[in-house]
């Protein structure tokens, strides 16, 4: 039932609004509402019951083993929220003048430090409110950078057939040509394909590495020899950092821009969907067209912004108040907590975890799309087989899946390795969830021999069946309203 | 090891399994030569309670002024149960509802956010949010460019009384996509985008005129009249509004004949604490005719094989994931968490509610404004009818005066010369329902007191 | 599964302790613990996950309309939560001396006038953690003034047959013998019985009204009187108040003591069985023996403690700290956002809900224990006519409720009335939640009749189904303890 | 209405249903004469914002002090999971688990509780919480009186090494039950109850000596010697331990040859904040043989009728509802929601993170004494080796001393010779693992300047 159905006329939650009735007399009339909006009236008892019982039908991983493939789903130490949550923090007006803003801008600043050590780049900034922010914000300074030059011929961005829809959407929203470049049948990128592509049109590419296949692209220096010779820069999707922290950093691979996606890597919470933070680091000749607002120290040790004033060549502001500091706030709290060693750490557990699973499933018999390959922190199993064999599809086995107990993996992403499942663990889960996983999967593989409709007809323990997504688009109702003549 | 479960037992079992004998062995097909050294600039780990004695310290250094800024962001009260709800677990560390029956919670909330946008707005659909205000309107621009079929065109004419940042961002995020942004000017008796402001962006069509409401002067355009001149030319019109506000003003869905055709806003005054800035959430509302146009996710209702109701992302064929470079926008990761907050906010409030604050913070900002101007040399800016800012012109230069209130720990407003000089030593304030009689007094007293100093120098 | 079964050797939530080894070389050997207690081994994912899925395995008002009568089960408002929580409470050493105490003091101090307001008593301490230590804090100083009197022999104390239980066991530990008293077939008080019963061995009596059997009692100034005459004091068990708030004051109705149940009226958490708070107020008679410590306000307008030192005669500390501080501080925030006028309106709506739930009730054809008086904030119905005739009980009813979403109303008790439901709504409950519950119960009496089985089996919808009690009193086991041969 | 969800229509409707028109009507059978008043003494209703206001300015006024206060309340580290999660809806609002079945997550916490405090003590049972340590104690010594069936008495050996707080709350709640509390006192040299002191109560039967672990000078007591002397008396042994020592310190299962009977304490240290003392956590454990004296609630292990495992409260004919004058003690509403708080403070930091808990409390206030002994004139009164606490001795008056060290914001401690005059001027202070070696240093520049300026005077 959605709340507007419980709500009443008249009904109020008092406490909730100022008791007086204060006057707005002098509104022009012809300005003023005519009709209330339709929002519920509920009592505040209404509203807790109804968010907290709806609170109760999600998946989250605070509930549930959620290995969502490119997503990094891994424990948010709940210490993040409370400490971002200290009322000096959320008092905090975003105009408030310098004098008063000296703890966060601390943070800030060495939050940018931190990232700039993880990364090997020369500069960050924080301004991005998510990655695909952070890959316009990227690709702008890739613009800017040309462009600064005279270079203006240089229009088309390439983009590996694996990569994240971001990525072909923000080199277009940056005014980019987007060329595609094949994977090849072992994951890399196919080199010789790319050497055709790049040339004096080339802007730069977009990269993540390991890549959203899952492996580690061993012929990364090539690649960046082969672009930078060419004259493009080499942009590092951060997405799948995680895989990497402490190991080997974009920096030292030869990459000229990276986003970071904070809400992966450092474990901001994913929130349903956001917020997100998506920093961006340059190396040095890019670095005057990091976006702005950027902290950095005086000789007094007091921190100052750095905004449009300060750096005329910046490609400007990417949200009003310069991105989501409640979750930089948080990042910087883990980052803190885990330390040069913990970071490492999290590239090494996440990798065991990944390749543990990978092994297991193997051996229980399912195909991966990389057999040859060691996982990063994540991988690909492709069920065509089973497809083929039981008529049981990929989002077959990812609704039984709800049914056991665990989120699906990510399915059919990406898009090159036909009934795929992308499958990320992250290094905050046990053992015993990835051998449960295991077990699940061998189960639903049984079922789908001798049972193949309970796997059709999946999830059956959810409060709902399984949905119908092309009603939904179909009849679209995407938002209630009240019966005529009410309200 | 923190946040990591592994035993050592457990290590060697899986390395085992794996059939290598050591975790480092997991990254050979690493080349050797780029394997990382030491992070240099990342300290040693600290334990929770060392880091939450470090930020503790950090939260209280700034001590706890009185904020009298609005600028795009206001200081109003959050109902205790928003946050208690909103970082529950399962709203918290849940991702992107992609397998609808697992996340009905996500989806059911989209859905009811969804309906009450659209109710406040007036129009028809709503997405499920964007970044901030700023980089929605930017979206918005973006989308009416797409969506006008009447004229080719990429003209959009953008008000100055828009606020300047979110003028900035626009510009930083379209431009690179040939749209041409049109300056507006406005009165400055008034403070308002007049329809002669307008006619000097000259004859040739545009696209879309943004019209907010409030400015951010805090001054009420004539939303009618700007509304029916665009659309008469057939161009767009895209509303930047206070959702607060919209408790009491006219919604974009009823202005001038036909209604705005695009809304667009910050939503942080429902539910969102101030915060430095963020996270706070973007919101993006439409006619139905452009559904198809409106970047982010949008949730709809649909059934289940029983026939039972339930919710899940539709319209995802517009989206990045699917579309990828023919895409309405990048946007993948949005502010979901605010959207929850914000709608168990609008649940509690109700419209009745949200009108109570609408109205204090008018009434509020109605008597600072009035207090203020009892000192000599302060002054109204402009006359127009205004929600809840006032630009105030000062007898010193806005700066100086904001920085000796701020060693009385008040914020004193947002520096509105810096922006526009031709306003002379000019300052926006706001005072929210949140601010008390005895601070407003105070306010007074400071701002007397260091212009009388200020004077005398 | 448990928490402790989840354990692994060495798996730690290491953020959480000292990072740092310290030395505890110089503890005696022989006082040293020889080996590690068997505490589970987990991450803080682990737990946050064990312990968030637990906790949906609930019911709680803020998930399901809870009638639990006697308890009071309303609304409770999340700010009283966090305003309590509030770093500068929370920090606060119960030992801080009163220059660094003032703020809390305040609020105590405000509370116990509110209190005595409310109830028209002369004084009040907040010492008591609950209702029975209050009612063991009552019953004493009752004690304590017969003894200054010199009247020893004053040893009874009565109690009606319908009381909680903790009355009698509070007189008992306060050393009384307990007399029963009846009640009479419309509810009150057997007076004819209680003439009868009272003399000069008499302490006192305990009674709450209305009563737990759901009925204001008409003849309490009667009561009052015989007792009185007697030489008793009453006590007043202030478990119903809510029913009374702002209506009519125990000191007005005659008696003598009164111990009030925040958690109940007050609406503080019942946090799964406690915390709660059991302020006790006092006639002037009684005031030099209330529980310490009590909060003073000088002249100089600072507040100040009132302990042993300051209050000879003071029946002492009931808690080695003063009571539960945090739960009277969320009363307190409680009765500052309700005021004067919300607190009459408490009684008001918990009563308008009571009589119209019992009406519907009535109505449905189900039989009501007092049919010919007013509901109080809660009411009786027996099943005995429905267990007669399908052979189903009241704990049948009960465990099919649950299955309907609503938990069930206290069941057998009072012990007076056969097959009873014990049945309060509270006032924020809307209509909707009330007819809802008819709407079940009727559904239930058609099962019982059509298809008793069901309703016998019930729950069915719960993660369990009916639990054994028999067997887990007869093979206790009620604590995990490790296999044999391990930690 | 605050949290009153009726609108006018509904009380129409509901009245009507009942058959009343007023619902004042509703109150007709109260006598006239009583009915109330005006509330003279309740101001008028404020909203949330209000209450905030005032909250935050109360929470604020005293500052935020540097404590060093343990004596029997201490300020440990409490990571931000356990409130969390003990605060959502489900735990927080729910009621005692008399509907099993709809309660499993209270039960099953309960019952970890409860084999968690098991573990830390070394006994067989526990029960589901009372309300603090103090009262938990005085149950302890009825429950004691009421197991022991080899003598037939009344008499209690209470060691005045006891809390005095906890002294006085036990004789307040059992003084009316025939309970002869018989002090036993301490060895001046050492801080410790010696069997020589024991001895003294004479040749009598007694029911149960109390062993405090560590004392209220953190001094450790000879708990083997002082168990076996007493069980060789035929008393039963009731250890009151700190749970937090029990990390480090023998169990009372493990005293003597056979172990304590009972053991009982204050939970505070296991999650929950000092909060001006409460609400805390009151536990009490014995030996399987006296379960069913033991009062308050119990969780139990039972099956479904499926054979599923689940909980339920059991053993209920020991309690007030069932037994009623005859029942095991008078509590109902117990600490149950600090219990939750406990359970995932222990279950975050197993005994290995408690351990470490433990050493660093050990190792700071070792450092805190040290330093403070280096102040001309402070001393430490005792000998033995000792837990968390030390008491020192002053060379002025401690009143004063605290008073002056106040003004700095320094909790000092606890004024140690109020309750025990024969000490003289003698403090007991405490630095739990939260207490950094910079406060410690501020904290002996601040007695030294004190006492220097004390010795001045
Ligand atoms: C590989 C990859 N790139 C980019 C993105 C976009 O990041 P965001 O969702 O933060 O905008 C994602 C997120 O899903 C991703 O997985
Ligand atoms: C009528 C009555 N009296 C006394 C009590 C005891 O109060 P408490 O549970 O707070 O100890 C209760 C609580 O259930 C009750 O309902």
């Amino acid at each position: 039932m959605l709340i507007h159905e419980q709500s009443r006329p008249g009904r109020r939650a008092t406490a909730q609004a100022p008791l007086e009735t204060a006057d707005h007399g002098d509104l022009p009339q012809a300005l003023r509402r005519k009709q209330r909006a339709a929002l519920p009236e509920v009592s505040e008892l209404q509203a807790v019951r109804h968010y907290t019982r709806l609170s109760q039908q999600n998946f989250s991983i605070d509930t549930h083993f959620y290995p969502l493939g490119s997503c990094t789903m891994k424990y948010n130490p709940r210490a993040c929220n409370s400490l971002a949550s200290l009322p000096g923090f959320l008092a905090r007006h975003p105009a408030a003048p310098e004098s008063h803003s000296q703890g966060i801008m601390a943070c800030l600043h060495e939050l940018q430090d931190m990232l700039k050590s993880v990364t090997g780049m020369h500069a960050v900034s924080l301004a991005p409110a998510a990655g695909a922010q952070g890959e316009l914000a990227g690709v702008m300074m890739i613009r800017a950078y040309h462009d600064a030059r005279g270079d203006h011929e240089r229009r088309e961005m390439l983009v590996p057939d694996a990569a994240h829809g971001t990525n072909p959407a923000s080199a277009i929203m940056a005014g980019f040509k987007v060329r595609e470049v094949p994977t090849g049948s072992n994951g890399d990128v196919d080199i010789a394909a790319l050497r055709d592509a790049v040339g004096p049109q080339t802007a730069g590419i977009m990269l993540t590495n390991p890549s959203t296949v899952g492996v580690f692209d061993r012929s990364i220096q090539a690649i960046a020899k082969s672009v930078h010779e060419a004259g493009g820069l080499l942009y590092y999707d951060g997405a799948n950092l995680n895989a990497i922290l402490g190991k080997v950093r974009p920096g030292d691979m030869g990459f000229d821009v990276i986003h970071m996606n904070l809400h992966k890597t450092f474990s901001t919470p994913h929130g349903g969907g956001g917020p997100g933070a998506g920093p961006v680091g340059v190396s040095k000749r890019l670095e005057p067209y990091l976006p702005i607002p950027l902290v950095t120290q005086g000789d007094d040790e007091r921190y100052h912004w750095l905004d449009e004033d300060d750096r005329p060549e910046s490609i400007g502001r990417m949200t009003a108040f310069g991105g989501n500091m409640g979750i930089l706030l948080r990042a910087y709290i883990y980052a803190r907590m885990l330390g040069a060693e913990g970071m490492r750490r999290v590239s090494e557990f996440a990798t065991l975890n990944a390749n543990y699973l990978q092994a297991r499933l193997r051996d229980a018999g399912f195909q991966l799309a990389y057999p040859e390959r060691r996982a990063s922190h994540e991988f690909i199993i492709t069920l065509k087989k089973e497809a083929k064999a039981f008529d049981v599809n990929t989002m077959d086995f990812a609704k039984r899946l709800l049914d056991y107990g665990y989120h699906a993996p990510t399915t059919y992403f990406p898009l090159l390795v036909p009934e795929c499942l992308l499958i990320e663990p992250t290094e905050t889960e046990p053992k015993e969830a990835l051998d449960g996983f295991v077990e699940s999967m061998n189960k639903i593989r049984a079922e789908a021999e001798n049972d193949p409709e309970t796997v059709k007809q999946a999830p059956h323990s959810l409060p709902l069946r399984r949905l119908d997504d092309v009603r939904a688009a179909r009849q679209l109702d995407v938002a209630w309203k009240p019966a005529e003549g009410t309200a | 090891m923190p946040f990591i479960p592994h035993t050592d037992e457990d290590i060697t079992g899986m390395l085992d399994v794996i059939g290598v004998d050591s975790i480092d062995a997991l990254f050979d097909e690493i080349p050797k030569e780029l394997r990382a050294k030491e992070l240099a600039g990342v300290p040693s780990g600290l334990s929770e309670m060392e880091v939450t004695q470090l930020l503790q310290a950090r939260a209280r250094i700034d001590g706890e002024p009185t904020c009298f800024i609005g600028a795009g962001a206001y200081d109003h009260h959050i109902p205790a149960a928003v946050w208690q709800i909103t970082t529950r677990g399962e709203f918290y560390s849940a991702y992107t509802p992609y397998q609808a029956e697992a996340s009905q919670g996500t989806l059911q909330v989209l859905y009811e956010f969804q309906s009450m946008m659209t109710a406040l707005t007036g129009l028809d659909v709503s997405n499920a949010s964007l970044y901030d205000g700023a980089s929605a309107l930017a979206e918005a621009v973006l989308m009416a460019v797409r969506a006008n079929r009447k004229v080719k065109t990429t003209r959009v004419l953008m008000p100055r009384s828009v606020h300047p940042f979110y003028r900035r961002t626009v510009r930083s995020i379209v431009q690179h996509q040939g749209i041409d942004l049109v300056e507006v000017d406005f009165d400055t008796e008034t403070g308002q985008t007049t329809l002669a402001h307008c006619e000097t962006a000259g004859d040739e069509p545009f696209a879309a005129l943004v019209v907010p409401q409030p400015n951010v002067f805090g001054v009420l355009e004539d939303v009618n009249a700007l509304t029916d001149w665009a659309q008469s030319r057939d161009a767009l019109v895209i509303g930047v509004v206070n959702p607060v506000a919209l408790a009491l003003l006219s919604p974009p869905g009823d202005w001038g004949q036909n209604g705005a055709d695009i809304a667009c806003g910050e939503g942080q005054p429902l539910g969102m604490p101030l915060a430095s800035g963020g996270p706070y959430l973007g919101f993006l509302c439409c006619q139905q005719a452009f559904i198809r146009q409106l970047p982010g996710r949008i949730a709809g209702k649909t059934e289940d094989v029983d026939g039972k109701v339930g919710y899940t992302l539709t319209l995802q064929a517009r989206e990045q994931h699917i579309r990828r470079s023919k895409a309405t926008s990048n946007i993948c990761t949005n502010q979901g968490l605010l959207v929850t907050a914000a709608t168990v906010h609008m649940a509690i409030l109700g419209a009745e509610g949200l009108e109570r604050v609408a109205a204090a913070c008018l009434a509020n900002t109605d008597r600072l404004a009035q207090q203020l101007c009892e000192v000599p040399g302060v002054e109204p800016i402009f006359e127009a009818p205004a929600f809840h800012e006032r630009a105030l012109r000062l007898p010193a230069p806005t700066e100086d005066v904001l920085a000796a209130l701020a060693e009385q720990d008040i914020l004193g407003g947002f520096d509105l010369g810096r922006e526009y000089p031709e306003l002379g030593c000019a300052l926006l304030v706001c005072a929210t329902e949140r601010r008390t009689d005895a601070e407003i007094a105070a306010y007074r007293e400071a701002l007397a007191s260091t212009l009388a100093i200020a004077e005398a120098a």
